[in-house]
């Protein structure tokens, strides 16, 4: 048995003391002034965005019972889930070594991220967003590997969920450094060496015919938050099926020393019933951030691409016997 | 196994079902499940490239052919953070790879586990590279 | 009267005085100490670009019709004076005859055609602005082409753990210039679209001195002692960029080239 | 045809006679930056020829009588209609003088050729040169219209023989205006709308592996006389056969308020046996430039190379 055990990092007494510290703790200041949110920060964590159905009335984790979770969840991470179905199995390719899904949950501990609506689910779509993703299901039954096209973002190395915006969890590779100059808060990204430059002077959006993978985001600090409005999405972001309408705002706290507490706003009236909101803790990291050159060494794609028309020889010659 | 709670079979499940969708791209769009392979070789490169790395071995075969195989692993950014880095595996290393060959029937397959032939783990923090992360595996 | 006489003669100086600091920048014999960041150093803050052709050919070049018969004058070259000091890139011979070869097959060959990574000193003069944060540990600079950031450490993080397009900067002031060592690069960058090339031997020594307010003079030492018999320097001016509400912005170019790149894995092909 | 004039007025008034006197030493006026002023819009065209034709044999001058019986007849010829006896020779003559302005004067100095030096007024080639001359007129005869790169520069509007360098007069829109800056001497050459930017610092040239259609020049003030010197030429140009090594001088010096006389010395050992010089008046011109865009209406090249294939289409 290749089981990989990882020593679970055990929460104890240190969580409940960070959430009550929450509101006395003022951030120190940058040189130009602004609260400080400089550093290297990673948002890995094990809370999924939705509550899953079984903790359906449970909003928060009492403390007692964050230790035990998280040491089931990760175990169950990293059990060597060789599988009969063969095609599980080549899913489930690799084993823990190669996550970084976090170990911990959000120190929050909500047992979702979504905070509004008080279900932690993403409400209703609506009528125009159910049919913009059924449309988008079907286009992706029915033309799985066509072309580049119809991979996902992740996979053409266009943009990854890390990066959003929102910025959000993912399976690896969840750091990001902020940068504040005068006038201007910066977050790189990791993955894929996005850099989000934020002005904070005011400034109008970019006009509006002008639409960007990560759209476009003006900053404004309000007491020790850092509001970040975006707008000018494209309609092929698709943030968990959005329109280009997409409003995000998105609210930057320094809770203490190692925390951020980040919250974001999802508005989107052609696509949800309602906005809603999530908030994900940000924790300091003594890491760095790493180059992640992705569409440089993307093999992945013509291996796809290649073994998609190698399937259609097949099922041709099949079919012709 | 029986002691898991209803929550942790819950989250296993959302676990399990969320994995293929958060890796770089679903294997089973690349690699084919009717071809395992088991590759026992001499390591000729490591890419250490993002979005996944790349091991290149020399594979002899029973009359002595040998083929190169390149075999596809995880993202690299994670590992370095557990203090692997590009001296943890060179040329020369004799590995052995379990994995299934791409699709398109090219030299090619993914590393589903990649071990020394003592069975050690290869991509562990701790392959002599005395980096922080997980606590070393017998 | 000998006050009024004594009045005068000081007015006199002092005017004079006035009148040499209002001459223009480069006419003072120092370099104008410029704006300053908090903690006293040049504040490089901005968003910049290069004008110089070096992206097309870092040696001095006529110009010339471009690979792309259809693009026509488009896709001509530009005419450039050259960045290099010294005129000639020192290659060694079989490297030379490589470069040669580059630029015969640089369709195929350049990665700036695949929206690669385009690494350092490339980055400064590709022909979009790049964005300086500066802070006292790190400074940040995001580039407009291909997404293409660094951050560099002012604490030297120790050899970088594998090679990477951007390679690890570690920076340092020398006076009022900013000083940055580039390490860690992989050997698939090129340094214009010229084939000018080099190894994962490769090492940047970069320099950043503002020169008055609105200006850069940039300089990168470039050494690799597997293609070259010496190190070589390139030297050009960044001039910032004072458009209103002048921002970066995205050039995700990774999607202008899969039709390039994998139009082929199509399954209808455009021209097949 | 351009041999015929000359002999018909030479029989007309044939005595020797000296040169006319040089100008009086004329000051020219001072730009705001101290250069002498060679500024303005100024015309280079004459009827003297580059080199002496050959019917001249060793007249190095005209008399005043001669060259004033020579210009009449020259333009009373360029004005005669000129229907051909057959339709070949008509088509040659299509246009008449309406259409061309090669001046109405010879030079001043009344001398038979533009070239002074060598005294016979003739280009001095070198027998590699005249090798050279010989093949690419062959070259010409036997693929006269095979492709875009067989026509005349001027013909494909990249360069017309009034901006060379050398600087000559053509059939028409032989106009340059000339400006000057701290530093600099610019001069704006109507056909076809090339600037020489020249600067007067002496910095270095480009670097010899930099070729450009007008070279590269560098310029210095001796005195009240602009000196150019210009290298770094491609080797597609072929100023009358030179090379891309050709280096050439040329010297402007305003001689009175309405002339500026510009010399130039070739120097193409290659080419040439030795170096050789010649001296044309610009005489001042009311100007202004105007735009000669000559490529945005080049019907000509589809239409010479588009006749050329139907000939041999039908021929075949």
């Amino acid at each position: 048995m290749k089981l990989r055990c990882v020593v679970v990092g055990v929460l104890t007494a240190v969580m409940a003391a960070s959430t009550a510290a929450q509101k006395t703790w003022t951030p120190p200041r940058t040189a130009d002034g602004q609260p400080d949110l400089e550093g290297v920060w990673s948002n890995a964590t094990i809370t999924p965005l939705e509550r899953p159905a079984d903790l359906a009335a449970k909003a928060f984790f009492a403390p007692s019972e964050v230790a035990a979770y998280e040491k089931r969840v990760v175990e169950n991470a990293n059990v060597d889930r060789r599988r009969s179905d063969i095609t599980a199995d080549v899913g489930l390719a690799y084993n823990e070594a190669w996550w970084d899904r976090g170990t911990h949950v959000v120190k929050t501990l909500r047992t979702s991220l979504i905070v509004d609506p008080a279900d932690g689910k993403i409400p209703a779509l609506t009528a125009e967003g159910e049919r913009r993703a059924a449309a988008v299901a079907e286009q992706r039954r029915l033309h799985p590997a066509d072309g580049p096209e119809d991979r996902g973002l992740t996979e053409r190395c266009i943009l990854w969920p890390t990066a959003g915006p929102p910025m959000m969890p993912s399976a690896y590779n969840n750091n990001y450094q902020i940068f504040q100059g005068p006038g201007y808060v910066a977050i790189m990204v990791e993955m894929i060496h996005d850099v989000r430059i934020i002005p904070l002077d005011g400034r109008p959006h970019l006009p509006p015919n002008v639409r960007q993978w990560l759209g476009d985001s003006r900053g404004h600090w309000e007491g020790n938050t850092l509001v970040v409005e975006t707008t000018n999405f494209t309609n092929k972001t698709r943030f968990r099926g959005s329109s280009e309408d997409l409003h995000l705002t998105e609210r930057f706290t320094r809770t203490d020393p190692d925390t951020i507490l980040y919250e974001y706003t999802v508005n989107d009236p052609a696509t949800w019933t309602k906005p809603w909101t999530a908030q994900v803790t940000m924790t300091k990291s003594d890491s760095r951030v790493y180059e992640y050159a992705c569409h440089e060494g993307n093999y992945g794609m013509v291996g796809m691409l290649e073994g998609a028309r190698a399937e259609e020889k097949n099922s041709a010659k099949a079919g012709a016997k | 196994m029986r002691s898991i709670t209803k929550i942790g079979l819950a989250m296993g499940v959302a676990l399990l079902a969320a994995a293929p969708v958060w890796a770089h791209h679903a294997f089973a769009a690349e690699f084919d499940g009717k071809t395992p392979v088991k590759l026992q070789g001499t390591v000729t490169k490591m890419e250490w490239i993002n979005p996944h790395a790349w091991i290149h071995i020399d594979v002899k075969d029973k009359d002595g052919k040998v083929t190169n195989w390149m075999v596809e692993c995880g993202t690299p950014n994670t590992l370095l953070r557990r203090g692997v880095n590009k001296n943890s595996v060179t040329p020369g290393m004799e590995i052995v790879v379990d994995g299934y060959q791409a699709k398109d029937g090219s030299n090619k397959a993914n590393g589903r586990d990649v071990t020394f032939a003592d069975g050690r783990k290869v991509f562990l923090g701790n392959t002599g590279t005395g980096g922080p992360g997980d606590a070393p595996e017998k | 009267m000998r006050d009024t006489f004594r009045n005068l003669i000081i007015g006199a100086a002092t005017v004079g005085m006035l009148a040499s600091a209002a001459l223009p920048a480069a006419a003072q014999a120092t370099i104008s100490r410029g704006p300053r960041t908090a903690d006293g150093k040049p504040n490089l803050n901005g968003i910049w670009q290069v004008l110089t052709e070096a992206n097309w050919d870092l040696q001095g070049h006529a110009a010339a019709a471009g690979p792309m018969i259809p693009l026509g004058a488009i896709g001509a070259m530009p005419p450039g004076q050259g960045v290099v000091e010294g005129e000639e890139i020192p290659y060694k011979p079989e490297a030379l005859a490589t470069k040669k070869a580059n630029f015969a097959n640089r369709l195929k060959l350049d990665p700036e055609v695949k929206c690669y990574l385009p690494g350092v000193p490339r980055a400064t003069y590709m022909p979009f602005p790049f964005q300086i944060v500066q802070t006292p540990q790190f400074i940040l600079i995001s580039y407009e082409y291909a997404n293409a950031a660094r951050t560099i450490y002012m604490k030297d993080p120790g050899p970088a753990p594998v090679d990477s397009w951007m390679g690890q900067s570690v920076g340092h002031w020398e006076g009022d210039t900013l000083v940055v060592d580039v390490t860690g690069f992989n050997d698939q960058s090129w340094f214009d679209r010229a084939g000018d090339y080099h190894t994962d031997a490769l090492h940047v020594v970069e320099r950043y001195t503002l020169h008055g307010a609105d200006t850069l003079m940039y300089e990168a030492t470039i050494e690799d002692k597997n293609v070259f018999t010496k190190p070589w320097k390139i030297s050009m001016p960044v001039y910032r960029r004072l458009e209103k509400n002048v921002q970066l912005m995205e050039f995700k170019c990774v999607e202008f080239v899969e039709e390039l790149m994998y139009g082929q894995y199509r399954k209808k092909p455009a021209n097949p | 045809m351009a041999k015929r004039f000359w002999i018909v007025t030479l029989i007309g008034a044939i005595c020797l006679a000296a040169p006319p006197p040089k100008p009086a030493n004329y000051v020219p006026p001072r730009t705001a930056d101290g250069q002498p002023d060679i500024q303005g819009v100024w015309n280079n065209a004459t009827l003297t020829p580059l080199e002496r034709p050959a019917a001249m044999g060793s007249k190095a001058f005209l008399t005043p009588a001669e060259a004033a019986a020579f210009e009449k007849a020259a333009v009373d010829s360029n004005n005669r209609d000129r229907r051909g006896a057959d339709a070949a020779s008509d088509v040659a003559g299509a246009y008449n003088q309406a259409w061309f302005d090669r001046g109405s004067k010879v030079v001043p100095t009344l001398r038979t050729s533009l070239i002074v030096d060598p005294d016979d007024g003739r280009i001095p080639y070198s027998a590699d040169g005249q090798k050279r001359m010989a093949a690419a007129a062959e070259y010409a005869r036997t693929h006269a219209l095979d492709s875009v790169e067989d026509l005349a520069l001027a013909d494909r509007c990249l360069l017309w023989a009034t901006a060379g360098p050398p600087m000559l007069p053509g059939p028409y829109n032989s106009n340059y205006q000339i400006f000057q800056a701290p530093g600099y001497v610019a001069i704006a050459i109507e056909m076809i709308h090339d600037v020489r930017i020249i600067p007067l610092d002496r910095r270095p040239h480009l670097p010899g592996s930099v070729r450009q259609w007008l070279g590269d020049s560098r310029g210095h003030w001796e005195g009240n006389t602009l000196v150019v010197e210009t290298t770094n030429f491609t080797d597609k140009s072929h100023f009358r056969g030179a090379t891309a090594n050709m280096r050439l001088t040329e010297r402007f010096t305003r001689t009175d308020a309405n002339t500026l006389t510009y010399d130039f010395t070739v120097d193409d050992p290659a080419t040439f046996s030795k170096p050789w010089t010649a001296s044309i008046p610009m005489t001042k011109a009311p100007g202004p430039i105007y735009e000669y865009a000559c490529h945005e209406g080049n019907y000509a090249v589809p239409g010479i190379l588009g006749g050329a294939r139907k000939q041999e289409a039908a021929a075949k």
